[in-house]
């Protein structure tokens, strides 16, 4: 029997991620948390996972631990197959051959749209201005499964967002084929630091799959603004092992950069 | 899902794949996964290459092009195949020849008389798009787009003989041509090192390596020397193809010839002369007789016909090496 | 001829060039012959660099990104300036705090709070072109074509705050999304090697550079280290520009600080946590005065609030060549 | 005074060829003889000019002698500046930094289209084919001046093209750009061996500049299926110099691969 074991949200959340990547795949890993959660999946679970950074690193291994505010550096890019460009990187996601895309988001909505631009006023004058897309509208219109990872709080998760900027289901199924997006992509998971979603494959719309053991499923969904669908039954996320917990501090994060979060459990 | 559309214009058949069919069959048929993807050219082509196909390859006949693969495919006698001609020197002739090509899209159908009589007798149809029209149209297949623009091609009668088409540009209100994406079938690409994996370098020029690599139904790359995936990891620059776009790798020494594989070997002028002089079927049949029937696979076509004395002289005559590593 | 036209859909101001304005000021005024184009980065911004003009670079803030061109055009007060922004790390805040910046087409708009108040008091307009689409039209005008296509943005508020378009594709008569071509007044290239004359090696990834360089009406670039161009010609694999895309070329050790420069010195981690920390006009106005206004030049700048002590250690720092070379 | 020397037609044609190169200036050099005019011009008059091929190589300084056969190899991409691929090269002419281009042609009409392609018959079975456009299309359409290379040979000048592989000025004034080519573009010079051509600034149509020395304007006429315009005066044209067929017979084509021909004067 598995003994508690302390770790944060932010842990939680990483350890989610890492455990959807199949081996032998493509992973289209975006800024930030994605490229922890890449790097705690090829270490532990999924060696022959091929990574692409979108400036056109190709298969990196980046070097542990993770140097922050760097990604196009020589740590993080190291033991590449292929260096190339942005515009050779979008013609792989674009041609079909990237599997998985991991995305952080501001807002989403229960379509999987995201939200990575602004918040309240209007576009001109927002109250609050974000990063934008980035290479992440590419990600999310191109990658076969795209993978939403962002903490778990209530203004997060909106009925209608303040700006799209990467696309889900868009308003629904057959959306995004009418749009002109690539036939059989969207979003496959949202990540979050307290349960784990899907998608209806009928309706399109956000279901709770999951959530991390001893967390009633009232408390994930009171924190957010709209109701999901639930999975009959929702599953139970078992906590980070301490296997995960040891590499995530020890070979990967040792500065806490980026794992440190609320207390959990 | 229509893999191999073949469409029609007026006269003009393209070969057109809706970028979501090419996707689909990447996501479903294209490995991911780093495993030996090495086997001989004989099964590359048993296994990779159908009657009927589309089939692009880089460079051109006399550098760096795919002759042990070309050889294989006559030897295996497929047909009806359809060569995007790039740089095609002799394999049209050859493939043409050996009944095993029915339409060229050109490119530059060089040189000897053979194919030349071939189209006029009309023994195969070619239409024209330019290298600079191929070249985009591969680009486009690499890209994920159903078509790309450009301002040539205009005014000239290889837009009555092909399908690329005038728009108007949405910005500027003008004329621009487009041209339909291709993704080709088979990509023959004949390179300097590659992994078992299919990781791939060339040294030098290419037309569209990689943008075949990524276009392509199949990639078969056949190569001078395997080397570690560690070399590639160890300089990221000098790769051109990396290994999930390929789907067989082929370790083919002298591969290239009778052309030449820079900073190896130098080309075999006489071999070359001898195809250039081939303007009859009987000649024809007699060169392919010789050169492939009669042999059971590469390595028995260099040990006699080619001769490793032979093979040490061309080796020795490439003496430019620079920048090629 | 209207080289540098704003044009407006709604709200949405976009530049755009029509190629042939763009083809004729290359005709007219690029140089083909290789003469030396060594000037300082004061000649360059100068001579290079005018109010209103759009700007573009390449990589990013914290990687061989052109910071101490950057700083010279604060230094020399440009005003109006419209910034092609893909990785904008804390150049866009610098160039807006220092008031030379008025228009951001996004791209990634990182990160502090300086840059994001700034929009969201109206200070800066911004416009949301993602970063695959401003590669895109970049692309475009590397090509010489008014517009390409892509099958992303579709669906997205991103088309309602840009100038992409959707318009039927001519082959599968499905939607697809076009973007205007972007011809860059100035694009900021700094590079590990270059030349008198402009031919320029860049190691490791990168965004655009040959792209910028090709669509740019000037091209800027600074380099670590100036070689021979006869190093260009024993090994033309690594070059990445060549000299005739290039309008001024500064020699500039260090050019990328507070950045990393891949495989030559490492990112002062100190010195870009003061610049997240920038995040009132108050602390802006300081750190452009100690850091910009109060130094005559680069070199003063390295001298003065670098010093050879941190460089060495710096340096010491960037343990990882391989592959950079 | 100079001597007489004896020289073939196709000597005459490289030689008339490389006089027209600027210095400091790029041109697209296509396959077989105008490779041999741009090692002529390089070797002699204009050092720094840089030469592109449609295969990506910028700036080479192809190995003296000529090697046959193989513009691709070793021999004449040797010493390039830059080695890329056939969409970069194109991107090059099509933003507009290839001052010249050129090419040779198997037909050419009054307004400088080129044929390259087939003769006679019908397109699908022709009497003759050729290797059609290669690249010449796009060096046609996109450097600013493109110099036509040709056999000064009646067949070849004719009124009407049986294909139309690379434009001219289409049929007349104001046609290329109607056609949407790039605006400012066009055939600059016909080079026979023979004479020199040019194009009548509004009516586009070719003019006679020079003929070789001691030819009869009669004679170069005779030759054509069509009228040219004529230069008021037609000039004359140097024959080679003792120079000029040293290099080229000693230096850059000494197995006369290239350079055999009609003897002429």
């Amino acid at each position: 029997m598995p003994r508690k074991v302390e770790f944060t949200d932010t842990e939680f959340m990483i350890v989610q991620g890492a455990r959807l990547i199949e081996d032998g795949k493509t992973l289209f890993v975006g800024w930030g948390i994605p490229q922890v959660v890449a790097m705690l999946a090829q270490r532990l679970y999924v060696p022959n996972v091929t990574q692409l950074f979108e400036f056109g690193a190709v298969g990196p291994r980046p070097v542990l631990p993770f140097v922050r505010g760097t990604m196009g550096g020589p740590q993080n890019t190291y033991r590449s197959l292929q260096w190339l460009n942005m515009n050779w990187a979008f013609s792989f996601s674009a041609a079909g051959y990237m599997d998985y895309g991991m995305l952080g988001a501001a807002q989403v909505d229960p379509y999987g749209n995201i939200n990575s631009t602004c918040l309240g006023g209007t576009f001109e004058k927002p109250e609050r201005r974000f990063a934008g897309s980035g290479g992440g509208n590419q990600v999310a219109s191109h990658c076969w499964k795209t993978i939403i990872i962002m903490k778990h709080e209530g203004r997060r998760f909106v009925p209608k967002l303040d700006f799209l900027t990467s696309p889900g289901y868009l308003d629904g199924p057959g959306a995004r084929e009418k749009a002109g997006l690539p036939r059989g992509t969207g979003p496959y998971r949202v990540v979050t630091s307290k349960g784990l979603f899907g998608f209806d494959g009928e309706s399109r719309r956000m279901t709770l799959l999951s959530v991390l053991r001893g967390i009633p499923v009232r408390e994930v969904l009171d924190g957010m603004a709209f109701r999901p669908l639930l999975a009959d039954p929702v599953g139970e996320a078992d906590p980070p092992t301490e296997e995960e917990l040891r590499v995530l501090r020890e070979e990967i994060d040792p500065g806490r950069f980026i794992i440190r979060g609320e207390r959990m459990l | 899902m229509k893999e191999k559309e073949i469409r029609a214009e007026g006269n003009v058949e393209y070969r057109f794949t809706h970028p979501d069919d090419f996707r689909e069959h990447v996501r479903d048929r294209k490995g991911r996964n780093p495993a030996s993807k090495l086997c001989s050219a004989g099964e590359a082509v048993e296994t990779f290459v159908r009657d009927g196909d589309y089939i692009v390859y880089d460079f051109s006949s006399l550098t760096r092009g795919p002759q042990a693969l070309v050889r294989e495919v006559i030897r295996q006698r497929r047909k009806d195949l359809w060569i995007g001609a790039e740089f095609t020197l002799h394999e049209s002739s050859l493939l043409v020849g050996a009944g095993c090509a029915s339409r060229i899209d050109v490119g530059f159908l060089g040189y000897g008389n053979y194919i030349g009589r071939a189209v006029c007798a009309g023994r195969v149809r070619v239409y024209e798009w330019t290298n600079g029209g191929l070249a985009l149209r591969i680009l486009a297949g690499a890209r994920g787009v159903p078509f790309l623009p450009s301002r040539d091609l205009l005014g000239s009668d290889n837009m009555k003989v092909s399908a690329a088409r005038t728009i108007e540009d949405p910005y500027t209100g003008g004329p621009v041509c487009v041209v339909p994406a291709l993704n080709p079938d088979v990509a023959f690409l004949h390179v300097h090192q590659a992994d078992e994996t299919g990781n791939a370098r060339i040294f030098g020029t290419n037309l569209f390596a990689l943008e075949a690599a990524l276009a392509s139904f199949r990639v078969v790359v056949s190569a001078e020397e395997i080397i570690e995936t560690d070399e590639f990891r160890k300089d990221p620059m000098r790769t051109t193809i990396p290994f999930f776009l390929v789907d067989a790798v082929v370790h083919a020494p002298f591969g290239a010839y009778p052309g030449a594989m820079p900073a190896r070997y130098e080309i075999d002028l006489d071999h070359v002369d001898r195809l250039n002089s081939l303007d009859t079927d009987e000649r024809m049949r007699a060169y392919l007789e010789e050169n492939v029937y009669s042999v059971s696979d590469h390595e028995e076509f260099l040990d006699r016909r080619v001769g490793a004395k032979r093979m040490r002289d061309l080796r020795r005559r490439a003496t430019i090496v620079e920048g090629y590593r």
